[in-house]
């Protein structure tokens, strides 16, 4: 301790006289800012793949890390695996029907991991040809090339948005919403047959259930009650 | 070939004129009429004199919501074309600057083929109206849209354009008139959604088909970003007439509200078909029609199609017509009436019909895509006789939510089978969820004492 | 017409302004002419009778003026001065440097809300602020700031001083009163505890050096102080010197001794219900308070307007030139001269380095000329005027003394009031006795009469 | 009391002069609607002539978060006082008792907003008792590593607040300068700059990074001297010693009674520390002394951490010298299912004993989790030290028990 009266405070005076004239320890914020950690784990994101589709797998991994369980999810991952859910038991309903990519009516193909199969591109490109490229005629290219080849490949889906310019997404979005379009070859029945009962698909059913609501128990189906209007193919 | 209902003598014949044994024959549709409109809109009125006297007959939209079509024509002709990049696409495509008339010829209701059978039957008529919308507008580009299934109905209106352009009735230099416009059939398919109207420009521009927010109209920012006119082809099929024989012969003719004739198809245990009737028909006419069987033992009636409203049997003599139909909680939307006897059970119909309005909505609105499968849900709980006791409530909610939250029409009426059914037929829910008995015995609601497990 | 509008249409919002306000400047400076010249002949007349009207009048205007701005820049530097010693950046947005933040805050306090609790007393409440700021701005009057420049040479200059000084104790006694808030209240009373046991030691230590000069004008005492600068009272007077130091940091309520304040015990004492611009008010009168002490150490002890260094007369610069003399030539020189200085201050620029363009090159000129105007004019100003010299002497001493309070602020905790009560009636009157009585007894032994 | 009239208008004062005073001037008044409810109670709110009630807080500056304490006062001196707590609570047990062993980490985490490691530790020890896990050696490094660095940033911080309540401005910044190196250290390393949520289960959240250990180099390379040079600002300043010394003297017994842990204990001359006396990690292998004061009154509490400062550099300068290799993390089912028991883990901190006692039943969660924290225990003992003395003084005293509120109200 300072022995000296005044010694201690001019000691004080002294260090704060030199920190005025010291370089100051300021960030000027909103010009300069200060890169978050590597490690920061602040701000949650889904990747998207370079086609626009998600990378999520819905491992639940995350699901399963959060303490507040603030991540949530359900539905169909890439592989076409249901996965059960990890949050309230009542929202499940809404996640395995109403996600995005089952809305298609179908199991979605991982053009994001698995490898295509090449396809003969010579017929796309006469089709491709014959609508002058032209994102615009989108859905005639696409029925083109079903009509052509069956199916919609990944790898034609692919060549078209490398010709067309279109966005890969677009084009992915465009053809998983219509229901005659289809991403995997026809199982057995000829093509036409398929796209027949595709295109039937829920309007038949919907006339059928019309029919059978509107006859009554007499036509009604037996055995129990009817079953439910086939929602989806 | 769908069945054309015939109808009194008295009853106008717009859409369906009587007696026409080959549609597709150019020089017998003349002789009839067909074209004397199209040469007077392009000679005589000009764009505005068209569009005024359309307005002047008083001519609404039969797509079900009833606009005046008028007033679209008019924004649209007022709409300056942008030179834009139609959206979504990279690199210059498609930057075009010109205004689109577009005729909605893809009936989304599978239950109903009014605007099939109107090509089917009358294609001059639909084209010659498209061109008269474009005449009227400045149109360059005339797009029918057609669903892929009605193969006769594209292979008619592709005949008849053919036909026309031969008789320079469309192509380059219409009737020496100096109108360049180009007509084409595009057949669409593949979501009931297409009806909407947003929805099909976008099918034609090759998007995901999924409705637009509005405003902006599309009259003044539709297909590719243009000035559009999207009609159903009713309507315009009925714009020659007014246009040949003057908008007041055709303001006389039906209500006074919404003048004119409309295409219905019927469906009644007496028998099904399409028939034109004047609007503002009373709805008991209208099922008379397909055969006295349908009216007595009337049950309930279902107007409009899979979003459209049940009934009740007192209610048959509602005047089928826009305000009145959405006074009682129905609409005309597709122009299907079906009649229902004692065999239906009301609250499996709307069962039925959410349940498909669920399956087909675009899941572009949340509240649409989640709430209308939490509806149908509610709907096979009261079908099966174990609902939850907050189930009313929350139906209502979701509706509110649901209609709040609407982009398109079908998310604003596709609770309407719900809405309308517990309306009038509340003492039939409750008897399936307190009796959980079904008076038409189609359900087989459980016991509640058998427990709840679902 | 039209074209009127429409050229009105093609002006800024500046343009505008200027267009409406210069025609209304002319007509007013025109009709003060007019009533000046019809009307002003008695005025003149009366004012010219008693000038001392005249002074006062304009010594209590420019005091009043000065005293914002004043507070301004102390408030700006107890700001930045602060934050550098903190290692902070401080205020740097508005203005250059942040110059201009405290007259931001002066509009932002001018705006907010003036409000007073329920259950104060509305009177005294609101005349509070009123009674501390004059106090503050009366004290400035007498302060010497250069020879023949100041409010008014009192001969009881010093008295009055301390006399309005002690104002300042009413004002936040009524403060703390009528806020209805007991923290307020025992702002208000720490204040009166302080401030009176403060004015002892500080008049005591003032004595002795009055009985050096034998005055309490001020103006005279920085007068005796003129020459070299061991002439200063500082150098006869060190421990009186510090004693008034003290004391007067006490009395202006400043760091280690701002008790009334005491933003960490009582919340912002005798201010805590106050907003808007009555806390303005306070807020600078405390700044201006600053200035007060700090000129007041400088007349009373550091020679006042008085430089260190005496220059021998051999060594003064008289500058005999009159401007008015040359008549015309005066005219034609300051016509000539600022273009032909321009060009040549420019000249080498531009023959210099060839990458320049000469636009450049003249604006470096015209900034060059300015810079040796204002040397020469300036320097012309410090030789030839001496109150020009003496003010900046003044200010430059002051503003020293300033800082330093700042500078203590910027370090010491605060005193605890006991702490505060014993510093003051333990050491601080002892010493200033002894000062006194040590004082007396030189000027007895030095000149016996 | 009436309903608060509506906005604009005020209704007429009822008769009862003490409504009509509440009503006209808002007065302060503390007196409890219900009669006393205990002998203290009663004899609290009864004023001798002469003494006011004051509030001071929740909103009042240096109360360290939302404190409030009601003070009677005769003149200035503190006569008398009553702290109300909660304003602040969050229930941070009973979250911790409905989430599962893994998410009950993050909740401890806010416990205390200035040393969040120290609030892991003690839940993560007990779950690890209840698991018996074995923590790698490397990861029992790092968590001392960085639990030290939180400490010495917590202490910054104190000598920051202690030099605001006594006045001064400029210490509160060199201690949150010293504090931003930490924290972006802290951040470099766990992600995160305030709640760090590292510690797991049988380890921590990630490994060192060069980012981290670049700037832990750095400044341990400067941090003496800098630390020593702010001191200087305060530790010989006659000002500040001159009001610590002989304030709020807290003997030995009262320590005891009022179970004082940490520095506030070790100021009055016990040298109980945690790290000693129940060894817990890789402490035993580690050298540092434990200072000790015994005067006991405030200026003892704060040189006690000062000392305390440079045993923790000490001891990060060991670890990052025999820092093992090795995993950080041991290997573990993903949702946890200890056996029913239960488990009581106490660890050090910069104010005293964090503990924490944690009950099993056997399912995925905790069935009862107690937490312990320091400031909460040792704002009891402030009724005892602050009385007698000035109102800026019962700020120091408050100041130099060092209490945050969160982890008071929890």
């Amino acid at each position: 301790m300072a022995n000296v009266p005044g010694l201690g405070v001019a000691k004080g005076m002294a260090l704060t006289l030199r920190r005025f004239f010291e370089p100051k320890a300021t960030i000027r914020y909103p010009e300069v800012r200060l890169d978050v950690p590597h490690k920061f784990r602040g701000r949650l994101q889904l990747l998207y793949d370079e086609y626009g589709t998600l990378k999520c797998e819905t491992c639940f991994q995350c699901a399963q890390a959060c303490p507040i369980e603030c991540i949530d999810m359900g539905g169909i991952d890439t592989k076409g695996r249901y996965h059960i859910h990890w949050g309230a038991p009542e929202t499940y309903g809404e996640r395995r029907d109403e996600s995005a990519l089952r809305r298609s009516g179908r199991p979605v193909p991982d053009q994001a991991y698995a490898h295509f199969d090449p396809i003969h591109p010579e017929k796309l490109e006469a089709i491709l040809e014959r609508f002058d490229f032209d994102p615009k005629m989108m859905l005639e290219i696409l029925d083109a090339t079903q009509a052509e080849y069956g199916h919609l490949p990944v790898a034609a889906l692919k060549l078209i948005s490398q010709r067309t310019g279109a966005w890969y997404a677009m084009i992915y979005g465009t053809a998983s919403y219509y229901r005659h379009l289809r991403f995997e070859p026809p199982a057995a029945e000829p093509l036409a047959a398929a796209t027949a009962t595709a295109r039937a698909g829920r309007e038949a059913a919907f006339l059928a259930g019309l029919d059978a609501s509107l006859a009554g128990p007499a036509r009604g189906g037996r055995g129990g009650r009817r079953a439910p209007p086939a929602s989806r193919a | 070939m769908t069945t054309i209902l015939r109808t009194p003598r008295g009853w106008p014949a717009i859409l369906l004129p009587r007696g026409v044994t080959d549609p597709l024959d150019l020089d017998e549709a003349r002789k009839g009429g067909a074209f004397d409109g199209l040469r007077r809109a392009l000679l005589d009125l000009g764009g505005p004199g068209t569009i005024s006297t359309v307005a002047a007959s008083g001519l609404r939209g039969r797509g079900g919501a009833g606009f005046p079509t008028a007033e679209k024509w008019r924004a649209a002709a007022a709409a300056l074309p942008a030179d834009v990049v139609a959206p979504g696409f990279g690199s210059g495509h498609g930057t075009m600057a010109r205004r689109y008339v577009v005729a909605n010829g893809y009936g989304a209701d599978p239950s109903s083929h009014t605007d099939r059978t109107l090509m089917e039957r009358n294609p001059y008529a639909v084209l010659e109206g498209a061109l008269i919308a474009a005449a009227a507008i400045g149109a360059g580009d005339v797009i029918v849209a057609v669903r892929a299934e009605a193969t006769e109905a594209i292979a008619a209106l592709e005949t008849a354009i053919a036909r026309m352009v031969d008789a320079n009735l469309a192509g380059t230099d219409t009737l020496g008139s100096g109108m360049d416009v180009e007509l084409s059939v595009r057949p669409v398919q593949g979501a009931y959604m297409l009806g909407e109207e947003t929805v099909l420009l976008k099918a034609i521009e090759g998007k995901r088909g999924q409705p637009e927010q509005r405003p902006p109209q599309p009259s003044t920012r539709g297909l590719f970003g243009q000035p559009t006119v999207v009609q159903n082809v009713q309507t315009l099929a009925a714009v020659p007439w007014i246009v040949a024989n003057g908008p007041e012969a055709f303001a006389a003719i039906g209500s006074k509200a919404s003048p004119g004739t409309i295409l219905v198809s019927v469906r009644a245990p007496g028998g099904t078909g399409v028939a034109e009737v004047p609007v503002g028909t009373p709805l008991r006419e209208i099922i008379a029609l397909a055969g006295r069987s349908g009216i007595d033992g009337l049950k309930a009636i279902l107007v409009g199609g899979p979003a459209g409203g049940i009934l009740p049997a007192e209610l048959a003599d509602t005047a089928y017509e826009f305000e009145a139909l959405r006074a009682v909680g129905a609409h005309v939307g597709s122009g299907s009436v079906v009649a229902a006897d004692k065999r239906a059970c009301v609250v499996d119909l709307a069962r039925l019909l959410t349940r498909f309005c669920a399956d087909e909505a675009c899941g572009k609105t949340i509240p649409c895509r989640i709430g209308l499968r939490r509806v149908s849900e509610i709907g096979d709980r009261i079908a099966t006789g174990l609902p939850k006791p907050t189930d009313g409530q929350l139906l209502a909610d979701l509706s509110a939510d649901i209609v709040g939250s609407a982009l398109c029409d079908h998310e604003r009426l596709a609770t309407l089978p719900f809405a309308s059914g517990m309306r009038y037929f509340q003492s039939e829910l409750d008897e399936h969820i307190l009796r959980s008995s079904c008076p038409a015995g189609v359900c087989r609601p459980i016991a509640v004492a058998a427990g709840g497990a679902h | 017409m039209t074209a009127v509008a429409r050229s009105w249409g093609r002006l800024t919002l500046a343009g505008k302004i200027l267009f409406t306000v210069i025609p209304i400047l002319l007509l007013l400076t025109a009709g003060l002419v007019l009533v000046v010249v019809l009307f002003g002949k008695p005025v003149v007349d009366f004012l010219a009778a008693n000038l001392w009207l005249v002074r006062f009048l304009v010594a209590a205007t420019a005091v009043l003026l000065m005293s914002v701005p004043t507070a301004f820049l102390i408030i700006y530097m107890e700001m930045k001065v602060i934050a550098l010693m903190n290692l902070r950046i401080g205020p740097d947005r508005v203005g250059p440097f942040g110059s201009l933040l405290s007259v931001v805050h002066g509009l932002k306090v001018l705006m907010k809300e003036d409000f007073s609790p329920t259950g104060s007393d509305r009177l005294v409440f609101t005349l509070a602020p009123v009674v501390v700021y004059m106090s503050a701005v009366m004290s400035l009057l007498v302060l010497p700031f250069a020879p023949g420049l100041f409010g008014a040479d009192i001969n009881i200059g010093l008295l009055y001083l301390f006399a309005v000084g002690g104002l300042t104790v009413v004002g936040l006694l009524m403060a703390g009163w009528s806020s209805f808030n007991k923290y307020s209240l025992l702002g208000g009373l720490r204040s009166a505890a302080q401030v009176v046991s403060y004015e002892i030691p500080l008049t005591l230590s003032v004595v002795g050096l009055l009985i050096l000069t034998g005055t309490m004008s001020l103006n005279q005492i920085s007068l005796n102080q003129a020459g070299w600068f061991t002439n200063w009272y500082v150098f006869q007077q060190p421990l009186g010197a510090l004693i008034f130091f003290i004391a007067a940091t006490a009395e202006g309520n400043r760091t280690p001794f701002d008790l009334t304040e005491a933003d960490s015990e009582i919340v912002a004492g005798f201010a805590t219900e106050y907003s808007g611009m009555r806390f303005g008010f306070f807020f600078f009168a405390e700044y201006v308070n600053v200035f007060i002490i700090s000129g007041l150490f400088v007349a009373l002890f550091l020679g006042g307007w008085n430089a260190p260094i005496a220059w021998p007369e051999a060594w003064a610069i008289h500058l005999t030139f009159d401007p008015g003399s040359t008549g015309m030539g005066l005219l034609f020189a300051l016509l000539l001269i600022p273009p032909i200085l321009i060009l040549a201050l420019a000249a080498p620029f531009y023959v210099g380095r060839s990458s320049l363009p000469w636009w450049q090159a003249l604006i470096i000129g015209f900034v060059l000329f300015n810079v040796l105007a204002i040397v020469v004019v300036g320097g012309w100003a410090f030789i030839s005027l001496d109150w020009v010299a003496g003010l900046l002497w003044f200010l430059g001493k002051t503003y020293v003394f300033v800082f330093t309070f700042v500078w203590m602020r910027g370090t010491l905790p605060r005193v605890r009031i006991d702490q505060l009560m014993g510093f003051a009636w333990k050491w601080l009157l002892p010493a200033s006795l002894l000062n006194l009585f040590v004082t007396a007894l030189a000027v007895i032994v030095m000149n016996p009469r | 009391m009436t309903a608060a009239p509506p906005h604009g208008q005020r209704e007429a004062p009822s008769d009862d002069p003490r409504v009509q005073l509440d009503e006209a001037a808002g007065v302060f008044e503390p007196v409890p609607p219900y009669p006393p409810r205990t002998e203290r109670e009663a004899e609290f709110y009864t004023l001798g002539d002469g003494e006011m009630f004051i509030n001071m807080g929740p909103q009042h500056p240096s109360t360290h978060g939302v404190l409030r304490i009601v003070l009677k006062l005769d003149g200035e001196v503190v006569v008398d006082l009553d702290p109300v707590l909660g304003y602040l609570h969050r229930g941070v047990e009973k979250l911790c008792e409905n989430a599962d062993y893994h998410h009950s980490i993050a909740y401890l985490d806010p416990l205390e907003y200035i040393s969040s490691l120290f609030c892991e530790w003690p839940g993560v020890l007990a779950f690890e008792k209840l698991l018996d896990v074995q923590v790698p050696r490397r990861a029992e490094y790092i968590r001392v590593l960085s639990t030290e660095l939180n400490r010495i940033l917590s202490h910054s911080m104190f000598i920051g607040w202690m030099a605001l309540d006594l006045g001064g401005l400029t210490p509160i910044l060199y201690g949150l300068i010293e504090r931003d190196e930490i924290a972006e250290m802290l951040a470099a390393l766990t992600g995160q700059r305030l709640l760090y949520n590292y510690l797991r289960i049988g380890g921590v959240n990630g490994d060192l990074n060069h980012e981290f250990m670049s700037r832990l180099g750095d400044w341990m390379s400067r941090a003496t001297t800098q630390i020593e040079a702010n001191l200087g600002l305060l530790n010989e300043n006659e000002i500040f010693v001159r009001r610590m010394r002989g304030l709020g003297v807290m003997d030995r017994e009262t320590a005891f009674r009022m179970a004082v842990t940490g520095p506030s204990l070790r100021a009055t001359g016990v040298p109980l520390d945690f790290r000693r006396a129940h060894p817990y990690s890789v402490f035993p292998e580690l050298e540092f002394d434990i200072p000790t004061r015994d005067e006991g009154d405030c200026l003892a509490r704060y040189l006690v951490r000062i000392d305390e400062i440079k045993q923790s550099l000490r001891i990060i300068d060991q670890c990052i010298h025999n820092m093992p290799d090795g995993p950080v993390m041991a290997k573990l089912p993903r949702l946890l299912r200890p056996r029913p028991g239960r488990a009581y883990a106490a660890v050090e901190g910069p104010r005293g004993q964090y503990a924490a006692y944690v009950v099993s039943d056997g399912t995925d969660q905790p069935f009862r989790m107690r937490i312990h924290d320091p400031s909460f225990v040792h704002l009891q003992s402030v009724g005892v030290l602050m009385p007698g003395h000035l109102i800026a003084d019962a700020m120091a005293v408050m100041a130099s028990l060092d209490p945050i509120m969160g982890g008071v109200d929890k």
